[in-house]
């Protein structure tokens, strides 16, 4: 059993291999991705279901007993966001084919989707702070293949800032990992976690922990450092737009999580209100640039940022129902982000245009589109009995409990906003006169929609039926702040 | 009960079904019996023996988030009206709404509003409250926008949905912080613990949140604005939505929240307030407007006004009142709108000042109209149900008592904006009636030719002005079995039980004679003092505000959005750092994490100086480099000098790894960098130069002071040793760093190959895969 | 007594070697630095890498280890290998990449 | 000598800031080069140097530098190495279709 | 003499597989067997001995080659600490007689190791090498000195 | 003894390399400097390795063939690799330091 944790990393690398060796004959690849996409979504679910079931299931890659060895954590939460991504990955597979190129899928998206998978699974599971760091080279390189796929002139112009200032921040990292081992002489975040209790200079752990605040934070997104995002997640393909949208920003949303809850919580008076401020400032300036444009997929793309505020905020807020929120919000986001992507990219291809003062009417002839665009928007501000709500009361139920007042109103505000930016696609693109020019594909926009109600239906469910959900994000969430589940069932002697 | 509740939405599930089914016969028809069997079902509850029940279902008990229904008399009466007037407006609509429109859109929407709003009336908890709430201003939202190819439509959708979706979001913090308070998601449960929420420090929160959303939905000064535009609905949407059910959400809501609220200064001033100021200001705009729907809009914006401020006065009085004036306005408030729709619909315009002398064309709807106006103008006439609510109105505007300077000043006013909006309100009403039916006609100017609705389409509005009748005439039959079970519930306890038409000659019983010779004089007069419109709102109208805040809101954000979002590299950069650098350092002076205690260091040897000076003085040098061949050598030099650097400090295979890393990344550089333009003088401004020199620096020596602090904070032994004693005897090797590399740290190495494999893939699809020129 | 002093002796020729050997590559880095052209550059590298090897050799005697030789001679290689290549890209075109002095 | 160490790196940080702060393709990537070699450097010293002999078993020795930071290193320069490759043809790539090597030419918000 | 090398490596490992012993003692033992039937059946190869040959070559390498070394660099070395140069360079043209690529690559190197002497470039025919002198007062004497020295060697070992 | 020997080679091997290092810093110009690194560096560099061979093969008793290979390989390649970057900085227009007396070469490429 406890090898099987390793292969929720392992197999999508093999796949990436496979794939990228198959590539000339793309019909089999494409088969051979959704295959192996379907196969592991089934494999994840199980893994996750023993592990909801039975509690963690450490791997420790080789043998070698923690913390010398990389252990592979599969804890409720990992593996709870290695499935997310999976299914948000197989939605992805199955979109894929309809919205590329087939050069572009020649020249290895799959095997690059599937590095991605990788990387990401890996980032969620590694229980060692370098080895995270070593996930996200992966993802992150991934992701640059993904992004320049198509090699358009504005592409590769945003693609490079994109790199850069990953690369900037991947380098913080090793900096980050080099201070700590200097003071703790560990990168086991487990035995971090338990070596950071006896330091005497907390001080400066808490500025080298604020160091590896941002690293995540610049893949996060979180204001001020989220200004690669906007114009890098515009320009690629809707389907590689999706992947980022709603997996890379929330491997560094899962990290901060991860580490301010495990290992750096020791001056909460300063790192977590200063984490309240940046939600806040997260989500204002998120919104006001989904405001700020008439292009639909920009609008989606803006509101990725607000919800990294939302999900910050229950860092920040530091109990055990705001963080529940948090994670409860990150599964949420990742599911509507990806279905919002997708349902874009349709209707982008459906219109024909990306510029909303050109598209109206869409509606008349595409309506499942249309409906479920709805919902989705709907779900992405957070109405009930959505998704989003349940993340959202417990945040917001977190926030007036701390008497974070301003917070409240802030995200609260920001929500209205979210929704008032969504509906502006609804009102002014879907609904009205039907424009000239919308496509003739309805075959092709169906399959496009398809992958967006799957993942809508989804969020729905996350919503209605939070009860089936939510006593395992309880735990999950009360483990994150107990801290010592983790420790233990990492460093079991 | 719940299935009742939920009939409407499980039908609208099966609607756009429906429609497509069975082409032939208005989709209306089958559909009807669903509202009409929970009227009926919640009939059944009727009577003076009637006992408040409640039924449960478990939703998200984690979170103590239940389906569970209270029905009480509040509840009931509420449930009456959509269910009965929801039968009526599905009816009217057969008449109303032609084939070809896509009627299965329209029932869809309409039987999702009416489940929400049965939720909304009926849920007990606060979470389940909340989402039917919202759920009815989305299905509002829709409604609106049914005709959307219509500009105005769109508008008017956006318009609601933002400002009640604000409203929602208020009182969703609300309720939370109410939930907080008591320990409770149970509305019977926080009324039970009135005491703890009134004395609770965040009271004025949870007021302020409760009372937005409440003012928001029912359109109450300044949030109002919205409710003229939500006429560019199909006129059964305005009759039920718009005017007898969902904007009484607000009122529902406050009056829910009465036994806690009543009697609460604060509660007092503004629902009082701001009720009046809305009931003085619609009725005042209601003049105005030349538009039917839109005299009816203000009209009903009045209307609200009115009743929020009588659950204000929190008076018996006035809760009773309260009660029961929402009823006598659901009855001839939807018979005006479905008489205006009909005139719209028979004689193809709404516009006021075209019509006239409609009465010899339409005799029955006028007559109908005449019951409705009257009613509404709060004639004294003992068979009009309208009336009774004014003057007990009147009656609870007197008898206020308040303490505080301005509470007092409220008390003495109050009466007099009563008289004020009262007296606007006979004008329109007069004005709505007269100006339609009777005068001169002007039949050529309207589009179609004017006569009589089908029968059919004239029995609902007939039913309502019957209700407005039997009201009048009959109070007591519905003041026992309805209206006091309701009026106890607002209360919390007994309420007041009678209803005269009689009082005496009291002085609200002169207040509705004044109102009434002022308003008849006034209307005569109306030519005279109409341009006062000019003057007032003018510039202060809420609407203007609104647009300048949503075009504000694109403009603003445009420019707020523009000014970072340049595109710049650089600047992203200067921020990214400052931003790092300025938090890091806070936090490390903040937490005294400054470290300057020398721990143990390594010895010093002038190799490793000059080493270390000469690689410092190249990577100074890139700075100065101005031709690329040079910068891509004195790199190589950086490079060539850590390698050094990792064979002086004990790093064989290090040196090895970077020297070839070295050398490819050199060659490499030159490969890419042969054919771009050689580097350019630096001709950026001073102030940029400095910028970049002290940003540079400052991060520079953040990165060193935390540096040297770090080393100086050595807690532990590091977990070496273990590598060090097990390398041979576990990993069996006699490379430390090889076996760390693929044994201990296997899955790093595997990794960073797969980071190669992807930059690999990543570059040849870079090269390979060309967009055709054309895109380009 | 002759082992002893040859040891010192060792000592302090290595340590002269050491920091004579540095100070040569110091001089080559100004030669770097400075060009003029881009084959002095080129030739300056070339010579640090050579020193490099040289410097390799002295902390192989110094820590008395055979773990270096791996890296003298992939040294060497990749040297000529990088030599080459620079060489190959300086000729391939008539630019002059003179600095503006 | 870890202090002096940490001083360079931080040079080698900030000079590479310096660089990434200019406009021209190429500085930026020389940039982004020096502070990974300064991100290197950080994780050399700061797990002390020169304590003992290099991480390679030998029979009389007891006493080895921590091959740990080693190993990561390795796997770092190695990483940092495609990942400045792949920058590589990226910026030459960019260059042809852009015909500029000046980011600051490089905004506009045209997304194909 | 490349076909001398191919067949010997050949040998050494049929000698492998004979022996079943895939250790370098096995290869080394029959590469030396090889050299053995190589000496013996010389006549019957196009070429002369190629043992013969690497023993020129390594002469040419450690007598010359070494040699010239040592007196360049003291050369360079004490031009290097001369207060003030006062030298002549230039680039001279050196017809040479080699034929073959490798050849004159040789010739090339050598030169360049060859005191005050650097081949700059080949003629495209061949015909000649270009070299720079640092000190050159007199053409014709350059060129005899590595007539003698080098073109006679090298055409030694490679005729 | 053999520490003696090893010392003397070091030394003198550290010192053509440092002179090679100042003649490249001196000279005129990249022809001349050539000279320099061809010759003096890489016999310096030699002298260094050589040093370091007898080191390992008498103190620890390693003959290190790799050693030995660097040893040639350097010597080898010193020449060429000086060949190839002359005739890079001929034919990419570097100018003869001014007290250059004849070139041949320019004299045939014009012609
Ligand atoms: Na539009
Ligand atoms: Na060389």
């Amino acid at each position: 059993m406890i090898n099987l944790i390793f292969l929720p990393i392992v197999l999508p690398l093999l796949a990436s291999v496979i794939a990228a060796l198959l590539t000339k004959k793309i019909k089999i690849t494409r088969l051979f991705s959704q295959i192996t996409s379907v196969v592991f979504l089934i494999f994840v679910g199980g893994l996750a279901f023993y592990i909801f079931q039975n509690g963690s299931i450490v791997g420790q890659a080789g043998g070698w007993a923690a913390p010398y060895g990389i252990s592979i954590v599969g804890d409720p939460l990992a593996i709870l966001l290695v499935l997310t991504t999976n299914i948000i990955g197989t939605a992805a597979i199955f979109y894929a084919p309809r919205i590329l190129e087939e050069k572009q899928e020649r020249f290895y998206f799959y095997a690059l989707y599937f590095l991605l998978i990788a990387g990401v699974s890996g980032a969620f599971m590694t229980g060692d702070l370098f080895n995270l760091f070593v996930f996200f080279e992966v993802l992150l390189m991934a992701s640059y293949g993904l992004i320049v796929l198509g090699n358009g002139k504005a592409q590769l112009r945003e693609s490079f800032k994109y790199v850069l200032f990953n690369l900037f921040s991947s380098m913080l990292f090793i900096v980050s990992v080099a201070y700590i081992y200097a003071i703790t002489g560990t990168v086991n975040l487990a035995h971090l976690a338990e070596r950071v209790e006896t330091v005497e200079q907390q001080g400066v752990l808490t500025a080298v922990g604020m160091i590896l605040f941002f690293v995540f934070a610049v893949k996060a997104a979180v204001f001020p450092l989220y200004y690669w995002l906007p114009n890098s997640y515009v320009v690629p393909n809707p389907v590689v737009s999706a992947l980022f949208g709603a997996l890379l920003t929330k491997v560094g949303i899962y990290s901060i999580i991860r580490v301010y809850t495990l290992i750096f919580v020791h001056e909460t008076a300063i790192t977590h209100s200063i984490f309240i401020w940046l939600a806040m400032f997260t989500m204002i300036f998120g919104v006001i640039g989904a405001l700020s444009t008439h292009n639909v997929k920009l609008i989606v793309t803006y509101n990725i940022i607000p919800a990294v505020g939302f999900m910050l905020m229950g860092i920040g807020l530091y109990t055990p129902e705001a963080i529940a929120g948090s994670v409860y919000y990150l599964m949420h986001d990742m599911v509507i982000k990806g279905a919002l992507f997708f349902l874009i990219g349709a209707l982008v291809i459906a219109a024909g245009t990306k510029d909303l003062r050109q598209m109206s009417g869409v509606i008349q002839k595409y309506p499942l589109l249309g409906w479920v665009f709805f919902i989705a928007s709907l779900i992405l501000a957070g109405v009930p009995p959505f998704s989003g709500f349940i993340g959202k009361i417990l945040l917001l139920e977190g926030g007036l409990r701390q008497e974070e007042f301003l917070l409240v109103i802030v995200a609260l505000l920001s929500s209205l906003l979210i929704l008032l930016s969504m509906m502006r696609i609804f009102v002014y693109g879907f609904w009205g006169e039907l424009m000239d020019g919308l496509s003739n594909e309805r075959k092709r926009i169906r399959q496009l929609t398809i992958p967006g109600v799957v993942l809508v239906g989804l969020a729905i469910f996350l919503g209605i039926g939070a009860e089936f959900v939510y006593p395992q994000i309880e735990s999950i969430s009360n483990m994150l702040y107990e801290r010592t589940d983790y420790i233990s069932s990492v460093l079991k002697e | 009960m719940i299935f009742a509740i939920f009939a409407p939405l499980l039908l609208a599930f099966i609607i756009p079904l429906l429609s497509k089914w069975k082409h032939k016969v208005h989709t209306g028809w089958l559909i009807l019996p669903i509202p009409f069997a929970v009227f009926l079902y919640f009939l059944q509850y009727v009577g003076a023996d009637f006992q408040p029940q409640m039924v449960s279902v478990d939703w998200i008990p984690s979170l103590d988030i239940a389906l569970s229904f209270h029905l009480d008399g509040l509840s009931l009466l509420f449930a009456l009206l959509i269910s009965g007037i929801g039968t009526l407006v599905v009816l009217y609509s057969i008449y109303y709404l032609d084939h070809k429109e896509q009627l299965g859109h329209f029932y869809t929407y309409l039987y999702i509003f009416m489940t929400a709003m049965l939720g909304v009336v009926l849920s007990d908890n606060v979470f389940g409250l909340y989402a039917f709430w919202e759920f009815t201003s989305i299905s509002s939202f829709l409604l609106i926008g049914y005709w959307h190819h219509r500009e105005r439509s769109r508008y008017g959708a956006l318009k609601s949905m933002l400002i009640t979706v604000f409203g929602g979001f208020s009182l969703l913090a609300g309720i939370i912080l109410l939930s907080i308070v008591t320990g409770t998601t149970s509305i019977q449960g926080m009324v039970e613990q009135s005491d703890v929420i009134v004395n609770s420090e965040y009271f004025p929160f949870i007021l302020i949140f409760l009372l937005l959303g409440a003012f928001t939905k029912s359109a109450q000064f300044p949030f109002h604005i919205w409710l003229p535009d939500a006429m560019e609905a199909p006129t059964p949407v305005s009759a039920y939505l718009h005017s007898a059910t969902m904007v009484k959400a607000g009122i529902y809501l406050m009056a829910r929240f009465s036994p806690i609220l009543a009697g609460e200064p604060y509660v007092f001033i503004a629902l009082s307030l701001f009720g009046l100021v809305t009931l003085t200001w619609g009725s005042y705009m209601a003049v105005r407007q030349t538009d039917l729907k839109g005299i009816l809009a203000y009209s009903t914006i009045s209307q609200l006004g009115m009743i929020m401020a009588m659950l204000g006065f929190g008076t018996k009085v006035g809760l009773f009142a309260a009660v029961f004036h929402i009823l006598n306005h659901a009855t001839f408030k939807g018979s005006l709108f479905m008489i205006a729709g009909i005139v719209d619909h028979e004689t193809g315009s709404r516009d006021i000042r075209k019509l006239g002398g409609l009465f010899t064309f339409m005799p029955i709807s006028a007559t109908l109209a005449i019951f409705g106006t009257f009613s509404m103008a709060g004639v004294p006439l003992p068979f009009l149900n309208g009336f009774y609510s004014k003057e007990m109105f009147f009656q609870a505007s007197l008898d206020n008592t308040a303490s505080g300077a301005f509470a007092e000043t409220l008390v003495t006013i109050i009466p007099v904006l009563a008289v004020v909006g009262s007296i606007f309100t006979f004008i329109y009403s007069m004005y709505l009636f007269f100006n339609t039916f009777t005068g001169k006609s002007q039949v050529e100017e309207l589009p179609k030719h004017p006569h009589e609705a089908p029968k059919m389409m004239l029995v609902p509005p007939f039913i309502l002005v019957l209700g407005v009748l039997i009201i009048g005439l009959f109070p007591t039959i519905f003041n026992e079995s309805l209206i006091t079970h309701a009026a106890d519930a607002v209360y919390g306890g007994e309420a007041n039980k009678e209803i005269y038409f009689w009082h005496g000659l009291i002085p609200a019983f002169y207040m509705s004679i004044a109102v009434v010779v002022i308003g008849a004089i006034m209307y005569l007069t109306k030519s005279k003092w109409s341009r006062i419109y000019q003057v007032l709102p003018g510039r202060l109208s809420m609407n203007r505000v609104y647009d300048w805040m949503v075009e504000k809101s694109e403009t603003a954000s445009q420019r707020i959005t523009n000014t970072y979002m340049t595109g710049s590299l650089r600047q992203y950069m200067v921020l990214l750092l400052t931003a790092i650098t300025v938090i890091v350092a806070g936090v490390l002076v903040k937490t005294n994490g400054i470290n300057f205690d020398m721990a143990e260091t390594a010895s010093i040897t002038t190799t490793e100086v000059i080493v270390t000076l000469l690689i410092a003085v190249a990577a100074i040098a890139t700075i100065f480099a101005r031709n690329r061949i040079a910068i891509i050598l004195i790199v190589g030099v950086v490079g060539y000098g850590l390698a050094i650097l990792f064979v002086l400090y004990r790093a064989p295979d290090l040196a090895l790894t970077q020297l070839i890393v070295e050398t490819v990344t050199v060659t490499l550089f030159m490969l890419c960098f042969y054919h771009l333009p050689n580097l350019k003088k630096d001709t950026s401004s001073w102030f940029t130069k400095s910028t970049n020199v002290i940003i540079s620096v400052a991060f520079g020596l953040l990165m060193m002071v935390v540096g040297i602090s770090a080393y100086n904070s050595r807690s532990f032994d590091t977990i070496a040793q273990y590598f060090i004693d097990n390398t041979y005897k576990l990993g069996g090797g006699d490379n430390m760093v090889n076996v760390i590399l693929v044994d201990f740290r296997g899955i790093d190495t595997l990794f960073e190959v797969a980071v190669l494999f992807g930059a690999a893939l990543a570059i040849i699809g870079m090269i390979k895969l060309r967009r055709n020129k054309g895109a380009n | 007594m002759l082992k002893e002093f040859g040891n010192q002796f060792l000592d302090i020729a290595l340590w002269i070697s050491f920091v004579g050997v540095t100070l040569s590559i110091a001089l080559l880095v100004y030669r770097t630095i400075k060009g003029p052209t881009n084959p002095d550059r080129a030739v300056a590298l070339d010579a640090i890498g050579v020193n490099m090897m040289a410097l390799i050799g002295l902390q192989a005697i110094n820590l008395a280890t055979d773990k270096l030789n791996d890296v003298i001679l992939l040294s060497g290689i990749l040297l000529f290998i990088g030599t080459i290549a620079i060489a190959k890209f300086l000729e391939k075109g008539v630019i002059i990449d003179r600095d503006h002095r | 000598m870890e202090i002096i160490l940490t001083v360079l790196a931080s040079i080698l940080f900030s000079t590479g800031i310096y660089n990434l702060l200019q406009k021209q393709l190429l500085r930026i990537i020389v940039g982004t080069v020096l502070i990974s070699h300064g991100a290197h450097l950080f994780l050399l010293t700061m797990s002390q140097v020169k304590r003992g002999a290099p991480p390679l078993l030998v029979d009389d020795v007891s006493s080895y530098t921590d091959p740990l930071p080693q190993a990561l290193i390795l796997t770092a320069i190695v990483i940092s190495f495609g990942v400045t490759s792949f920058l590589l043809v990226l910026a030459y790539r960019t260059y042809t279709l852009n015909k500029t090597d000046n980011m600051e030419e490089m905004r506009g918000s045209d997304y194909d | 003499m490349s076909i001398q090398i191919i067949l010997n490596l050949l040998i050494a490992l049929m000698w492998m597989f004979l022996r079943e012993g895939y250790t370098a003692s096995t290869f080394i033992v029959g590469f030396i067997i090889g050299i053995g039937l190589l000496f013996l059946l010389r006549r019957f190869l196009p070429d002369i001995f190629y043992i013969v040959r690497l023993y020129r070559i390594f002469k040419l390498f450690v007598f010359i080659f070494i040699k010239e070394l040592i007196m360049s660099s003291v050369n360079i070395v004490a031009l290097a600490y001369k207060p003030k140069l006062n030298v002549e360079p230039g680039i001279f043209k050196l017809p040479v007689e080699l034929k073959s690529s490798w050849e004159i690559t040789l010739l090339s190197s050598l030169i360049s190791l060859t005191p005050g002497t650097l081949s700059v470039a080949v003629a495209e025919d061949q015909s000649s090498i270009y070299v720079h002198a640092m000190d050159l007062p007199d053409i014709e004497e350059s060129i005899n000195d590595i007539k003698v020295t080098f073109e006679k060697a090298i055409m030694e070992v490679t005729r | 003894m053999i520490e003696i020997i090893v010392s003397l080679l070091i030394l003198i091997g550290t010192f053509f390399t440092f002179s090679g290092s100042l003649g490249i810093v001196r000279f005129p110009d990249v022809f001349n400097r050539l000279h320099a690194a061809t010759k003096a560096a890489t016999l310096g560099v030699a002298g260094v390795l050589l040093g370091a061979f007898i080191f390992l093969v008498f103190d620890i008793g390693i003959i290190s063939g790799k050693l030995i290979l660097g040893i040639f390989f350097v010597l080898i390649t010193a020449p060429i690799s000086a060949h190839m970057i002359s005739r890079a900085a001929y034919n990419s227009g570097v100018e003869l330091t001014e007290e250059t007396r004849h070139d041949q070469l320019e004299k045939d490429q014009s012609s």
